[in-house]
Parts: structure tokens; sequence; C-alpha cells
């Protein structure tokens, strides 16, 4: 058995959890400067220059607090389920290829973790999975809010899922690949569309793949509008209502983590991940996940929240019947084979 | 739709006989629950997300306005008032010494009426601006809720510029004001009034045609003309149902009838209409507002002066023999109303707050009765909130507009 | 011009895409904006027509786009082809520029109509499924869209359904073309049957070698839905009664397009027709009987759609004269001359509706002349054309039926198509004179007639000069354009060499008989000189027949629509529940009984019965286990 | 010993384990997330048996949506309604084990002297990685030869959501809510006010109030008189 | 044993199949028995699985597809009936649910 490749994507791998854990530490710093910008506010100032150690502040204030298990918790439940959750949020962003190879010390490394055949597919599979963190976590809290958000979440993620998965079908059609590296190679060619050369990102071909992507990304991460399960006007905090001190962290690293990936992913799915003007690389990856967390934030800001009922109708009747009809329509392009796309 | 031929069963909720109710869901949203405005308590009954039944439980806040009020002197009564609906304190001071003023059968002068005026459309914007940005918080839009209060800061300045406290104002007194008008006010509640409309437009812009805020209040706690009548609701919550009952225009006290302005009124009575009415009801407040500084007199008496029932001005007690003995009377002893009973009503911004009280000659207050409005409107929270899902009953709540220390008094 | 063959498909698209946006949308988003995809979608059609036209008119060949293969089962595949040539271009041109028009018409007279959007959902589908039935190149996708357009006719005359009369005319109109529709399946089936193909091309080949009274069974069982469809003698009775539906849909659908969908599919059919003179024969009877006694009805109602709607029966017999006689040419010279000025009476009559408040009746109108120019000059018009007189579109059409069927050996039925003529210029001008002329009789202190707005009056302008100069395309008789166009699809048929001398015998003396059939009119209804009632008493009996439309739909009522209620009450008495149910109901007492004495093994707990699934389990693997896999061999 | 036969062993030790746990947890819960565990080891040797699309597919289908559901119905199920663990019918369980018992022995002896073999398929991994790698391969395989067999799938999956809505329909809710509403509901209301029996046109007759628009269709009336009468909108309509 | 074979997964497939079984025969919850049901659709996946990797073909896997996807719709409707038993008759108890005999 060849132990090298493994062992460099492990190392790789290692670097990636800790770069998504500092990008997530100060995601919640840009988030919050962001949401008082957008408010009128000044925002975190005080620890470091422009507040700039709030989140190390932060970590060290949730390590520090006491951990508490209710009294009727299902204590084994209870004590895992954040973990699972925290384990679960990273493991999306293995799939996502960071660039080209590069070669370092004398040897090919391939700038991701792995290239498997259903890259994509994984993606969900894991994302399907980081439900569990909230399910079993509003369960055993042994509360009711935190059950009724532990429910919430479950219908929310599955309807939702749904529509991601269904919203990328016009993307695999489109290049008879699920690997999200193959992905990235067709958009990395060039789109000539009458003398206008364009990039061939799916943003382009599949917009509206792009928008219901978005909508149906933004309800998996359970970020407002559709942040129901953690309603903290309704349900004081959902599912981690009942929890303190490092597991909450645990909750809290997960979300941002999980905004994260979805972000990398969905600027490598729709908009050419490191592709870009000038010289390709992780910077363009960096910039396209940057407008996807703005945006993310943006929205907070911005939109009031769904009612639980209203979020279930836009999935089911407005989202999912668009996600087929794009299908359909991608695949009846792709069958008469109009354009080049 | 009640039959209001027949007497309706009155169920109250400690007492209700959960018999084949297994599968529901008892919730206690609150008294400490970051939407319940303070420490309401509502237990709801839920199937799933649905609301089957809805009890609110109050006197969390309890204080005995009402009860304080029998052994305080009618002028040490106008702070208390202060505190039951402490967003609008001006509304509150305004109904309570109008009461004391028609009990006594003195009048206050028309410049101090004016700026009553000008100080109750304040209070009422900013207890809009408070209702609006915590209505909107409720439903999720973070945003607004800073706004508002950003805005309602300036109002804040105006009072502590006009009489020096922010919120809890004590500003009215019974005969009109013993304290001169700051010569800058005027010019700084008119760069206000030039500045609010924009706000306003803001707000709206965030949230009028916003799809989300609209599939959330429209059609949401629907309240029928009959049903509000019934429930006595008043202001926005009745108005919002198409019913015109405005205290100002009924039963116009202060000088409101010589002002021009509209009353708005819904016409589907959910919660976005009630929406829709309250931030009419700001520009309107607005207009109030500048027509009362266009026609208030730049001279003039402000305060009721002759009588026993008011502190003589400073300097008529510092130079005369006379106003000096009133003034150590009214300070000492306090004055004694004629016996009778009376009511009155202003419109506040939540509703028809009214004071009824009743004299005995005797320079304390005989019964002191608050009818606060958010404590009738709460009253149709369970009909609104039967069938709603469970966010709904934040934005009920929040329709509804309630401050708890108005509500337990 | 040639590109057009790849895109013929937009022609049915267009309609399709306007008609499906506002059935499903048109409720709750398009709502009072339906006519904004309606109207230039079906405007795209016709600009895709024109060029197709155009290209079959230059260079002969028919143009064919395959779309796709509908049925591929085995050796029978039934695959969806566009075809065009000469006849389907001119259909083309007809179904998609008069259905334009009255789209655009409709913008105005449906104004305000809570069923706007399901109005412009409809018509459009009409559109659709009429292109489609012209440009279908087998015999099955003809059928399907046969059936369609009777779907939408029944939808649009059953459009007020509400009203207990339009939805009574709907079913009426329905059931009627099912009786016609059910011997077109059986002709269809037949072909099959016998031929094994039902591609157009391949039957016309091969027509040939089948017997001559297969040919007349065929022949006449596709003839059979022609006289639902074309509203011939004796099926015509659903036409005039559809007239309840919106007064466009009866300007497009009863008038200008639909109807001549029979004319149409005999005209395609022809190699079958003339393999068969005896069902020529009956094709021309039928257009003669029907012709005539049309004609005779339209002279004694009053209600102006019904005058026009029977005018339409009858110049439908006179298309079917010319089908019968091997006027094939003459036929769709008249089936288009007859869209514009039919299409153009019924947007009149429309308008006069428009005007007066949704009145029918002639008697109580009168005098519109004045107040209504414009609509008063198209409908003269369209009536003079529908009469005959020179040099209007009906004159050149008709005097060629009625010259083809005298020249081609039916002088009786060209005498009886004479007769007819004096009879449709009578009634036509009976109801010009009578709607515009003398005095008012309408509530004159709450009506205030008044021309139509735009949207109605461009194509009454449009049609009115349509119907003075179509007549023009076939100019000379028998050499003209519209001739030579048509020439290749009727290729096979005889031609009919008539002399110049007959021509313009049969032209003078049709215009003359067209003049009597004015004076007449003028005579009862302008100067008085004859009093219409002493003549409606003195013919009596005749006058009664003709004014109840000659017994047809009494003689309906008691022969078929009486004796089927009253076997269908006992089959549902006698039968159903005495037979049928009572064995249905046997059985299951049956079962039931047996059941009681197998559900005593029952114990309702789901988990034995899991064990017992979990024991037989183990047995089986057991016995595989021991006896190999050979056991169940 | 392979690396690979470690790896198995590890993965179908846990699978096993966890599979017994879902069997013998007393908790419910504990039962569907050990069930969850199971099916992520045994989706991992799909992996290693080359079924990299089902491995994905178990994930997705099984732990992210079937038991995500069980867990949904284990919690609307409320606590008192689960049956205990022990208790009643010992000799059905006993049964039970010894069934299981009988029937391991007999598909290990069967699994053990099997012999028969089928024909060797068309898939090789080469040829698996010709088309692109499994889930290409799957795909062809799906939509050409197992055409039919997915349309029908199809079928019974919409049969399937048909019956799960007929199952779930909301009369039920409606029915217990409509009870509710009678024992429930909390009204003072009192003939005050308005006496409905009078009709409404003797009531003050409607103005022109302005109306103002606001807000979408909606718009405001705007009264400037205390006596001035709004007409009432079709309130039926618009009640829930 | 030092190489895998495909009595491997057939063992674990057996294994997998019998502690399902045996958890539909012993449990009385009828969530649980849905659970052990899934155990055993996906024992036999594994199987399947397991003779399309000897055999190098895609037939098993195919069949494992099409084996989820009726597992999915066993699932909605098991679960659709698990929560009217529970709403009409308060129970999921399968020694409670005599509905069958009638």
């Amino acid at each position: 058995m060849d132990w090298e490749p493994l062992i460099v994507s492990y190392l790789f791998g290692f670097v990636l959890l800790n770069v998504l854990l500092l990008a997530m530490a100060y995601m919640t710093w840009l988030e919050r400067r962001l949401v008082a910008f957008f408010q009128d506010r000044i925002g975190p100032n005080r620890t470091g220059p422009f507040g700039l150690l709030q989140p190390i502040a932060d970590a060290v204030k949730l390590i520090s607090k006491e951990d508490i298990v209710p009294a009727n918790a299902d204590r084994l439940v209870f004590l895992v389920a954040p973990l699972l959750s925290f384990v679960l949020a990273p493991l999306g962003a293995l799939v996502v290829p960071f660039g080209d190879a590069v070669t370092v010390f004398g040897r090919q490394v391939n700038l991701y973790v792995i290239d498997i055949n259903v890259a994509a597919l994984y993606f969900l599979a894991v994302g399907s999975m980081g439900v569990y963190g909230i399910i079993l976590g509003g369960y055993a809290s042994g509360n009711r809010y935190s059950l009724l958000g532990a429910l919430r979440s479950t219908a929310q993620v599955i309807s939702y899922e749904l529509v991601l998965g269904l919203s990328l079908v016009g993307i695999f059609i489109l290049t008879g690949s699920l690997s999200l590296v193959d992905i990235l190679r067709v958009q990395q060619r060039t789109l000539v569309l009458g003398g206008l050369e364009l990039p061939n990102w799916f943003l382009l071909s599949q917009p509206l793949a792009f928008v219901l992507f978005l909508i149906a990304a933004v309800a998996e991460t359970n970020r407002a509008p559709f942040d129901l399960p953690e309603a903290e006007t309704e349900l004081i905090a959902g599912y981690f209502t009942e929890y303190s001190g490092f597991r909450f962290s645990f909750y809290f690293l997960a979300e941002y983590i999980n905004m994260i990936v979805v972000s990398l992913i969905a600027a490598t799915l729709f908009l050419g991940g490191i592709d870009g003007p000038f010289v390709d690389g992780v910077w363009w990856l960096a910039v396209k996940a940057f407008i996807f967390l703005f945006f993310y934030v943006w929205l907070r800001a911005t939109l009031p929240r769904f009612r639980y009922d209203q979020l279930m109708g836009l999935a089911w009747k407005v989202l999912l019947p668009l996600a087929l009809i794009n299908i359909g329509v991608t695949g009846l392009v792709r069958l008469w084979g109009i354009g080049a796309l | 739709m009640i039959d209001f031929t027949q007497p309706t069963p009155v169920l109250l909720s400690e007492e209700r006989q959960i018999t084949e109710t297994r599968r529901e869901l008892v919730l206690n949203m609150g008294p400490q629950h970051p939407s319940t405005h303070g420490v309401l308590r509502v237990r709801l009954t839920l199937e799933g997300e649905m609301v089957v039944a809805c009890d609110p439980v109050i006197g969390y806040l309890h204080r005995g306005v009402e009860k304080l009020g029998e052994s305080h002197r009618y002028a040490q009564i106008v702070p208390w008032t202060d505190r039951t609906d402490y967003v609008a304190a001006p509304s509150n001071n305004l109904g309570y010494v109008l009461a004391v003023e028609k009990l006594c059968g003195i009048e206050a002068p028309e410049r101090a009426q004016y700026w009553r005026m000008i100080m109750a459309e304040l209070a009422r914007i900013a207890s809009h601006l408070v209702w609006l940005g915590t209505h909107a918080l409720d439903i999720g839009a973070l945003s607004v809720s800073l706004y508002t209060f950003r805005d309602r800061e300036l109002i804040l300045d105006i009072f502590e510029k006009f009489c020096g406290a922010r919120l809890t104002t004590n500003m009215m007194e019974i005969g009109g004001f013993s304290r001169q008008i700051p010569p800058a006010l005027p010019e700084m509640v008119r760069d206000f009034c030039r500045y609010l409309p924009k706000a306003i437009r803001e707000y709206e812009d965030l949230l009028t045609e916003n799809p989300i805020w609209l599939a959330r209040t429209k059609g949401v706690g629907i309240v029928e003309p009959e049903i509000a009548i019934s429930y006595s609701l008043t202001g926005a919550c009745l108005r919002g149902s198409g019913v015109n009952y405005d205290v100002r225009k009924a039963m116009p006290y202060l000088l409101y009838d010589r002002i021009d302005f509209a009353v708005p009124l819904g016409t589907h009575g959910d919660v976005y209409d009630r929406y829709l009415v309250r931030v009419e009801e700001m520009r309107q407040s607005i207009r109030i507002i500048e027509q009362c500084l266009d026609q208030v007199p730049a001279d003039g008496p402000l305060m009721a002066y002759e009588s026993n029932y008011v502190i003589p001005p400073h300097e008529r007690v510092m130079t005369t023999a006379e106003d000096m003995q009133r003034h150590f009377i009214w300070v000492i002893k306090g004055f004694s109303p004629p016996k009778g009973e009376v009511y009155h009503a202003v419109e506040h911004s939540k509703g028809e707050l009214g004071y009824y009280i009743v004299s005995d000659g005797s320079p304390i207050p005989y019964r002191m009765r608050i009818r606060s409005p958010d404590f009738v409107n709460l009253q149709s929270l369970p009909y609104m909130a039967q069938g709603a899902m469970l966010a709904d009953v934040v934005a009920l709540i929040g329709t509804i507009d309630i401050v708890l220390g108005s509500v337990d008094r | 011009m040639e590109w057009i063959a790849d895109w013929l498909f937009v022609i049915p698209l267009a309609p399709l895409i306007a008609a499906v946006a506002n059935f499903l949308l048109g409720r709750w988003w398009i709502r009072d904006r339906a006519h904004w995809i309606a109207v230039p979608a079906v405007g795209v059609s016709f600009l895709a027509s024109v060029p197709a036209f155009l290209a079959v008119a230059r260079q002969h060949e028919p143009l064919s786009q395959h779309l796709y293969t509908w049925i591929p089962a085995g050796d029978f595949r039934v695959p969806v082809v566009l075809s065009v040539d000469q006849l389907t271009a001119v259909m083309l041109l007809v179904v998609t520029g008069v259905s334009f028009l009255v789209h655009l018409y409709s913008v105005g007279y449906m104004h305000g109509d809570p069923g706007y959007h399901r109005f412009f959902a409809y018509l459009p589908l009409f559109v659709f499924s009429m292109v489609m039935l012209v440009l279908a190149s087998n015999f099955l996708v003809l059928f399907v869209f046969w059936e369609a357009v009777g779907l939408c006719s029944y939808l649009l005359i059953g459009f007020w359904f509400r009203r207990r009369s339009a939805a009574d005319a709907a079913k009426k109109a329905f059931i009627v073309n099912r009786v016609g529709d059910f011997g077109f399946s059986i002709g269809i089936m037949l072909i099959f049957v016998t031929l094994g193909t039902l591609d157009y091309a391949e039957v016309f080949e091969r027509v040939g070698t089948l017997g001559a009274g297969t040919v007349t069974a065929i022949a006449l069982l596709l003839f059979t839905g022609a006289i639902g469809k074309s509203a011939q003698v004796p099926l015509f009775v659903w036409l005039p009664d559809a007239m309840e539906g919106p007064t466009p849909v009866s300007a497009l659908i009863h008038a200008a397009t639909m109807v001549t969908a029979g004319i149409f599919m005999v005209a395609r059919t022809h190699p079958i027709f003339l393999a068969s003179p005896t069902a020529m024969l009956v094709v021309a009877i039928v257009g003669a009987v029907t012709a005539f006694i049309a004609a005779t009805i339209a002279v004694t109602q009053y209600d102006i759609k019904r005058v026009v709607a029977y005018s339409t029966v009858s110049q439908l017999g006179y298309m079917a004269i010319g089908l019968g006689t091997g006027a094939w040419i003459a036929a769709i010279f008249h089936l288009f001359t007859h869209a514009f000025f039919k299409a153009l009476l019924f947007l009149g009559s429309g308008s006069v509706m428009h005007g007066l408040h949704d009145e029918l009746d002639m008697r109580r109108m009168g005098g519109l002349k004045r107040s209504m120019p414009l609509t008063y000059w198209t409908f003269l018009i369209g009536a003079a054309a529908n009469a005959g007189i020179l040099p209007l579109a009906g004159f050149w059409s008709k005097d060629e039926i009625i010259v083809g069927a005298w020249v081609g050996g039916y002088p009786v039925v060209a005498l009886i198509a004479l007769a007819a003529a004096f009879f449709t210029s009578l009634y036509m001008f009976r109801a010009v004179f009578m709607t515009f002329h003398g005095e008012e009789r309408f509530d004159r202190a709450h009506l205030h007639p008044h021309d139509p707005p735009w949207t109605m009056s461009v194509p009454l302008v449009v049609l009115a000069v349509g119907a003075a100069v179509a007549g023009f395309a076939g100019v000379p008789p028998e050499q003209g354009w519209f001739h030579r166009l048509l020439e290749p699809v009727f290729e096979s048929a005889m031609h009919h060499e008539v002399s110049l001398a007959t021509t313009l015998a049969f032209g003078a003396i049709s215009t003359v008989i067209a003049l009597a059939g004015l004076y007449l009119a003028a005579a009862a209804y302008v100067l008085g000189t004859v009093s219409p009632a002493v003549v409606a008493e003195r013919l009596g009996p005749l006058y009664r027949l003709a004014y109840n439309k000659w017994y047809f739909d009494d003689v309906y009522q008691r022969l078929i629509v009486e004796p089927a209620r009253g076997f269908a009450t006992f089959l549902w008495r006698q039968i159903d529940v005495g037979v049928i149910d009572a064995a249905v109901n046997g059985a299951a007492s049956l079962v039931v009984w047996t059941s009681q004495l197998w559900r005593r093994a029952q114990t309702g707990l789901v988990a034995n019965y899991v064990l017992a699934i979990a024991l037989g389990t183990v047995i089986i693997v057991g016995a595989y286990l021991i006896a190999g896999s050979n056991l169940f061999r | 010993m392979a690396i690979e036969v470690l790896i198995f062993y590890l993965l179908a030790g846990v699978a096993i384990a966890a599979a017994a746990g879902v069997v013998l947890a007393r908790n419910p819960v504990h039962s569907a997330v050990s069930l969850v565990l199971s099916f992520v080891n045994v989706a991992a040797i799909y992996v290693m048996l080359r079924a990299e699309f089902l491995a994905v597919a178990q994930v997705i289908v099984y732990t992210g949506a079937i038991i995500v559901l069980v867990l949904f119905v284990l919690m609307l199920v409320q606590q008192q309604d689960l049956p205990e663990f022990h208790g009643g019918r010992p000799l059905r369980r006993a049964v039970g084990f010894l069934l299981g018992l009988v029937l391991l022995a007999e598909v290990a002896a069967a699994i053990l002297t099997r012999s028969l073999r089928g024909a060797p398929g068309s898939w090789p991994p080469e040829a698996v990685a010709a088309v692109g790698g499994n889930i290409q391969a799957i795909g062809r395989e799906l939509y050409s030869v197992y055409m039919l067999p997915i349309q029908a799938t199809a079928l019974l999956l919409l049969a399937a959501t048909v019956g799960a809505l007929f199952l779930a329909r909301p009369e039920l809710i409606e029915e217990r809510l409509a009870v509710a509403r009678r024992l429930f509901t909390i009204s003072l209301a009192h003939p005050r006010g308005v006496d409905p029996l009078q009709p409404v046109a003797e009531l003050p007759g409607p103005h022109d109030n302005e109306r103002k628009p606001a807000g979408g269709d909606r718009v405001l009336v705007m009264a400037r008189n205390a006596e001035e009468f709004t007409e009432q909108p079709a309130w039926g309509e618009i009640r829930r | 044993m030092s190489e895998l074979t495909t009595a491997h997964f057939l063992f674990l497939s057996a294994a997998l199949f019998i502690i399902g079984m045996v958890g539909v025969l012993t449990r009385r919850n009828v969530l649980i028995i849905f659970m052990c049901v899934e155990l055993m659709l996906n024992a036999v996946n594994v199987s399947f699985i397991g003779f399309a990797w000897e055999q190098n073909a895609l037939t098993g896997q195919i069949f494992a597809l099409f084996v989820i996807a009726v597992a999915a719709a066993e699932a909605v409707i098991g679960l659709g009936i698990v929560m009217a038993l529970s709403r009409r008759l308060d129970t999921v108890d399968i020694d409670e649910v005599r509905q069958l005999r009638e």
C-alpha cells in the first residue's frame, strides 16, 4: 500500500481544519462588525485593535464557563451531541479543491484532501448527517423549547436537503461528473457567447440552480431568515437552550464552520472556485467565499424570519418544483445539444 | 362569529380540564422569555406547532399603582403615572392631570395646552418606535429595532431638554407647566419633525413590501370589528379592524379639535393592518406637532393662575404674601378638590387611557382607577392565537403592543 | 424561405405557450394582462405562417418538420410531423390570421369579464389545436386535434357556464359532434385495418388497391365526421346553439375556422373521395340540402347571431357542394373568402351587441346606421360579400361552386344552390336592414350605441378589406392565382373545363338572383311595400317549417333523446341495480361469510404473524440446506 | 493479514455491535443512534466493495432521511406512549432468540458450503473506470437496462407519498381544534357598543373617506371625523 | 482468512439480518421494530453488493439501490402508520394493537 499520498492528504486535512477554525473565529468577529455596521452601531472594538482579539476572548470565556447538564437530560446523548455537530461540520470541506497541484519539498501535493467520484453527494451526505447534532441535542436537553427546535430543524433540514441536492443535478448533467475537481475543470474553460469571452462558471449557465442552492444553503445552515430552530424570539435558543460553556461553543463553531464550508462549496460549484482573472488561485476562492459570507450576514441584518409552515411551503411548493423544472430544462438542453455549455 | 344574543361561557384557564388531550404539549412562554416584552407569561397548549389554547398570565410586575394613588396627595401621584407605561410617560401624565383638572374645574392656558399636545404626540411617536422595533425584532428583523431606538433617542433628547428627564419624565403638572419652555426647544422639535419622515420611510423600505414580513403578518391574528368591539379593544388594535374610534376625535380634549389630522383605519384587521395603522399614526403625529408649533403662541402664561389648585409661580411666592401662603399650603397640605367623581380619557399610543378618580373632598383621592389600554387589549390574545402557529404568538404579542408596567400597574 | 422548414414548430408552439401560461398563472398572477401573452403569441404564429406560405407558394414542394415519434410500437409508428403544402398553407393563413384579428377584437370585447384570463387561455389553445390539425400528416394526429378543437369549442361555448343555456349548448355541441366523430374514428380504424398505416401519403398511395365498397365506406365514414364538425344536415343543430358562447368565439370557431375543419379534412383526403363516386354524390347532395335548408331557416330568424350562424351552415353547404362535385379548389376558395366575411359579420354583430348591451333580437334594433357608421359599413360589406354581390369576395367563390356543380354533371344541385343563393341574399340584407335601417326600436333612453374601441374596430376594418378584395385571388375564374397555387395539391382531381360563356351566364344569373333577394329584403324592411307578416301568414306551414328549423331539434328530441333516456333509466333500474349490483353484493356476502369462518385463526397480534413468518423462513432455509438447491426444480 | 481485512473487521465489528445496540437499548432514541452508527459503518464497507454511490446513497437516504424521520416521530410520540422494554410475553422472546440462532446456524452452513458461482458480470473495475467511475457506470446501467424498474420505483415512491399524505391528513388536527375552540374560547363578548341586529343601513351612512394606499394591495381609510362610518370589508372571506 | 472474500460480507449480512430479525421478534415498540426492519433490508443490501463485488457486476448494486428506494417508501408509509396509531390509539405497543383482527 502506498502510504505517501495518504499522509500528505492527512496533513493537508489537518492544515485545512486549522485554517477553518481560524476563519470561523474571525467570521464571528466579522459578522459582529458587519451587523453593527448595518445597524448604525460600532460592534466589538475594545479587545485588541479593532476588536481583533475578541474571538480569542470569547473562546476563553466560553471554555472557562461551567458545563451544565440539566437534571432531566439524557446525559450521554446530551454530552455527545455537540461533539457530533462539531465533528461533522468541517468534513464537507475535504472535497473542496483549493487549487492545482503544487510542489512542496519536491513532492507533488494536491491542494485537496480527497477527490472522490461522488464528492458532491458526499457533501450532501455530510450535511444530512449534521442534523443529528441538532436533533439529538434538542431531544437530550429535556426541554420543550429544545425539543421544538429539534423538531423544526429536522423537518427543515430534510426538506432543504432535497432542494440543495436537486439544485445541483443541473450541474451534474452538464459536467457528467460528481467530482468537484472535474466540475472545477469544466468551469475553468472559457465560454464564448457571441463574441464575448466569459468564464464557464455555472452561475451563468445555471442561474436558477444557483439561486435555489443559495436559498437552500442558508436554510441548511440554519441562518436567518431560516433560523427557525434557534429562533431566539420564539424558542429562546432552540436546540441549544440548555447548553453552556464549551458544549455551547461547539454548536456555535459548527454553525459557522458550516457556513464557511457551504460558501466554499457554492463558490466551487457555481463561481468557478479558484478560477479567476489574472492568476488562478486559492485567493479567488477566498474572495468568492467571502462574498457568500457577506451575503449571509447581510441577510441576517435585513430579513425577518419565516414561519415554520411558510418555510415548509417554500421548500415544497416553490423551490422543489423550480428545481425540477431546472433539471428538466437542463436535461433537454443537454439532450438537444443547444449551445456548447 | 360570536353570537351576541347568547351569553358566552367563560372557562378559566387554570381550571381547565385536560381530558382527551394527551398529545398536547403545554409550553410556558415566559415570564422569562425574550419576546414577551418583560414579564408576561403565556401558557400555550400546542399541537405540533399549532396553538390550541393560549392563556396570558399577568401580574408579575404588579406594583399597586392604583392603591398607591389612594395614599398620596393629588400632585404626588403624577410621578407614579410615569411608571405605568414607561415608554410613553408624558401621555400617562397627561391623562392624569386632565382628569384632576376636570375634577377641579380648571383649565390650563392655551400655550400650555399646545405644548402638552406636542409632548403627548412625541410620546406617541416614541412609543410606536419602541413598538415597531420590538415587533420587528420578534418577527426576526434584527436591524429595524436598532434604527427605531436610534431615532427614539432624539425624542428622549427633546424630553430631556424640556424637563430634564428622559424616561420617566413627570413633565405635566396640574394646571399647566410651571417651568418655562427652553428657547431652543421649538427648533429642536421642528428638526425632529423634518427628520422623522425620512426615518419612517427607511423602516417601511425594510418592512412594508418585504415578502417575508407580508407572509408573517398578513392574515395573521385577524380580529373582526365586532369581536374587537366586544373585547373593548382600543387604539390601533381597534382601528386596525376598521372601527373608527379615536378619543382625540370622538371626545376631543386639549385643542385637538383645532388640528387637522386623520385617523387611519385598517381594512383587514390583521397584524399587517395594525402595523400600517401605527406607522401612519406616526406620520399623523408629525402633522399634529407641526401644526401645534405653527399655532402655539410664543408668549403667554403656561400655568393656570389664581387658583388654590395650582402651585403659584415662583416670583410671586417670593413677592406676595397671599401667594406665599398658598404655596405653603399647597406644598404642605396639598389641595382638596370638590367632592365627586370624574373619568377622563386620552388617546394613548396604545389606546384609550382613562383615569377615574373619586374625591371625597380630602387632599387624597378616595379611589383612583386606571383604565390602561394594553391590559384590555391583551385579552384578545387568546382569541387571536387560537389556531395560529407558535411563531405567530410572538407576532401577536407584538401587535397588541403591551407594556407590562401598564398591564400589571 | 426554406429556412422556415426548421421553424415550423413555432406556429403551434407560440399559442400553446400562451395557453399554458394563461391557464396556469392566469388566475392569480396574469389576470387582466392575459392578452399581453395571447395576442402576441398568435401574432407570432401568423408571422411564422407567412414565410411558410411563401415558401410553398414559390416552390411547390411540401415542407415538413419531424418533431418526435409519438407512438413507437413495433412496426406501428406514429411520428408527429408538421407538414405544409399549399392547402395547409392557405388554411394556416386563414386560421392564424383570422385568429389574430379575433384575439385583438376580444381584448376590447371581453374587457372586464371575470374569466378574462380563462378566455385567453382557451382561445390560444384552440388556435394551437387547429393549427396542429391542419399541420398533421397522419390520421391519428389529425384525429387527436380534431377532438382537441372539439374540446376547445366545448369550453368556449360554455365559457359563461353559469348560464344554463350556455352550458346546455356546449353539451349539445359536444354530443352532436360525438356522433360525427364516432363515424370518423371508425373510418380511421377502417383505414388502419385495411391499409395498415395512417400516414397520409401512404394511405393515398394505396387507396387504389382497395375495393370500391371499402373505399366508399371509408369515405362516407370520414364524411360523417365532416358532417358533425362542419354542421351539415342532419347534424347542423349544434351550430346555431353554439352562439351562446362569446361573440369572438362564434366568429373564430363557428364561422371562420373550426367548422371548416370538416371541409378541410375532406379536401385533404380527396384521393379517397375521388376513388368513390358514390361518396362524392352523397357529399354533393348533403351539401345542397344543407345550403338550402339553412338558408330558408335563416330568413325566418330574428336573433342576429343566429341568422349569421345559419348563414354559416348554408355556406358550409356550398363548400360541401364544391367538394362533392369535384370543384375542390372552388370549395377551398370559398372557405378562404368565407372566413373573411363570416368573421366580419360575427364581429360586426358582436359590435352591435356591444353597443346595445347584449341585445340580440333584431326586432329591438334598427336605425343603427347613424350611431355606428363604421360597424354599419363593415357589416354591409360582409353581408354583400356573403350574398354574392359583384365584385365582393363571396360572388367569385360561390359562383365558381355553382358553375362547378353545373359542369360537373350535377345540374339539380346547381339549381338548388341557386335557389339557396336567393335566400342568402334575402336573409343577409334582411339582417342589414332590420339592424341598421328604419326606426330605432331599442330603448333610446338607456342605450347609446356607439362604435367600439380601436381594438375592436381595427379587426372589423381589416376583415372588411379582406371581404372586399379576397375574391380577386380567384379571378379570373378557374385560372386565378388561387387556383394555380392549389393545383399541385389536387393534381389527381379531374379538371372542369368551363367555357367563358357558361361562366358569364352563371355570373349574370347569380347576380340577378342576389339582387332579387336584395330587392325583396329592401321591399319588406325599408320600402315597406311588402309586409313580412303577411307573407309569413300566406306561406303558413312553410314559414312555420322554416321558423322551427325544419323541426330537426324536435325530431331529435322525440326519436333519440327521449328513447335514450328511457333506455338508460331501464338499464339503471333493472339491469344495474337488479342484476349487477345483486351479483356483486352476493359475491361480497359470500366472501364475508367465508371470512367469518377464517377469522377465528386471526389473533390480530402482528407479533405473532411475524413469528410465523420467521418460522417459515427458518424451515424453508433449512429445507434448502438439507435438500440442496434442486429442491424446487 | 492485509490492512483491508483489518479495516473490514473493525467496521463490521462496530456495525454488528451497533446493530445489537439497536435491539438491546431501552431508550428508542439510543436505538436510533445505534442504528445510525451501524448504517454509517455499513456505508464504509460499501466503499470497500467499490460501491461509492451506494455508500453515499445509504448515508443520504438511510441516515439522512429515514432515521431522522424515525427520530422525528419518536419525539412526536409522547414518552408515555412508548412500551416498556421488559415485561410481558417472555415465551415469545425466547422463541425469537431461538429462531434467530437457528437461522444463523443455517445461513452460516449455507455460506460455508456455498458452491454456486454466477457468471462473471460485464463491469470489471477497468470497465467502470473507463466510463468515469462507479456512479457513471450505475447511471448507464440504470437508465438503459433497468429503465422500466426505475420507472416502477418512481411510481412506488409517488404512491407512498400519496399514502403518507393520506395518513397524515390534517383533518384530525382540525377536528381536534374545532373541539378545542368550542371549549376553550375565552371571550368577554358582551353586547356592547354595537347591536348586531341593527341593520347596517341605519348606521351613519358611509362618507367619502380618503383612502390611502399603504403597502401592496392594502389601503388605509383615513377618517377625519369621529362619526364617520367605514363600510365593512368582506370579513367572511378573510376569516381563517 | 488473510484476504477478503465474499464470505466475509455474507457473514456480516447474515449477522445484521438475524439481529434485525430477533429485534423484530422480541421488541414491542413499533418504532424499534421498524428500525429493525430497516436493519434487515440493509443486511440484504450488504449481500447484494458483496455478490456484485465478487462477480464484477453492477446488477447487485442496482438491486441495492432499488431496495433503498423501496425502504424509503416503506419508511414513509410505516412512519405515517405509526403516527396514525399513536394519534388514534395513543400507543405504539405492538401488543396493544389488535386492529388486524377485525
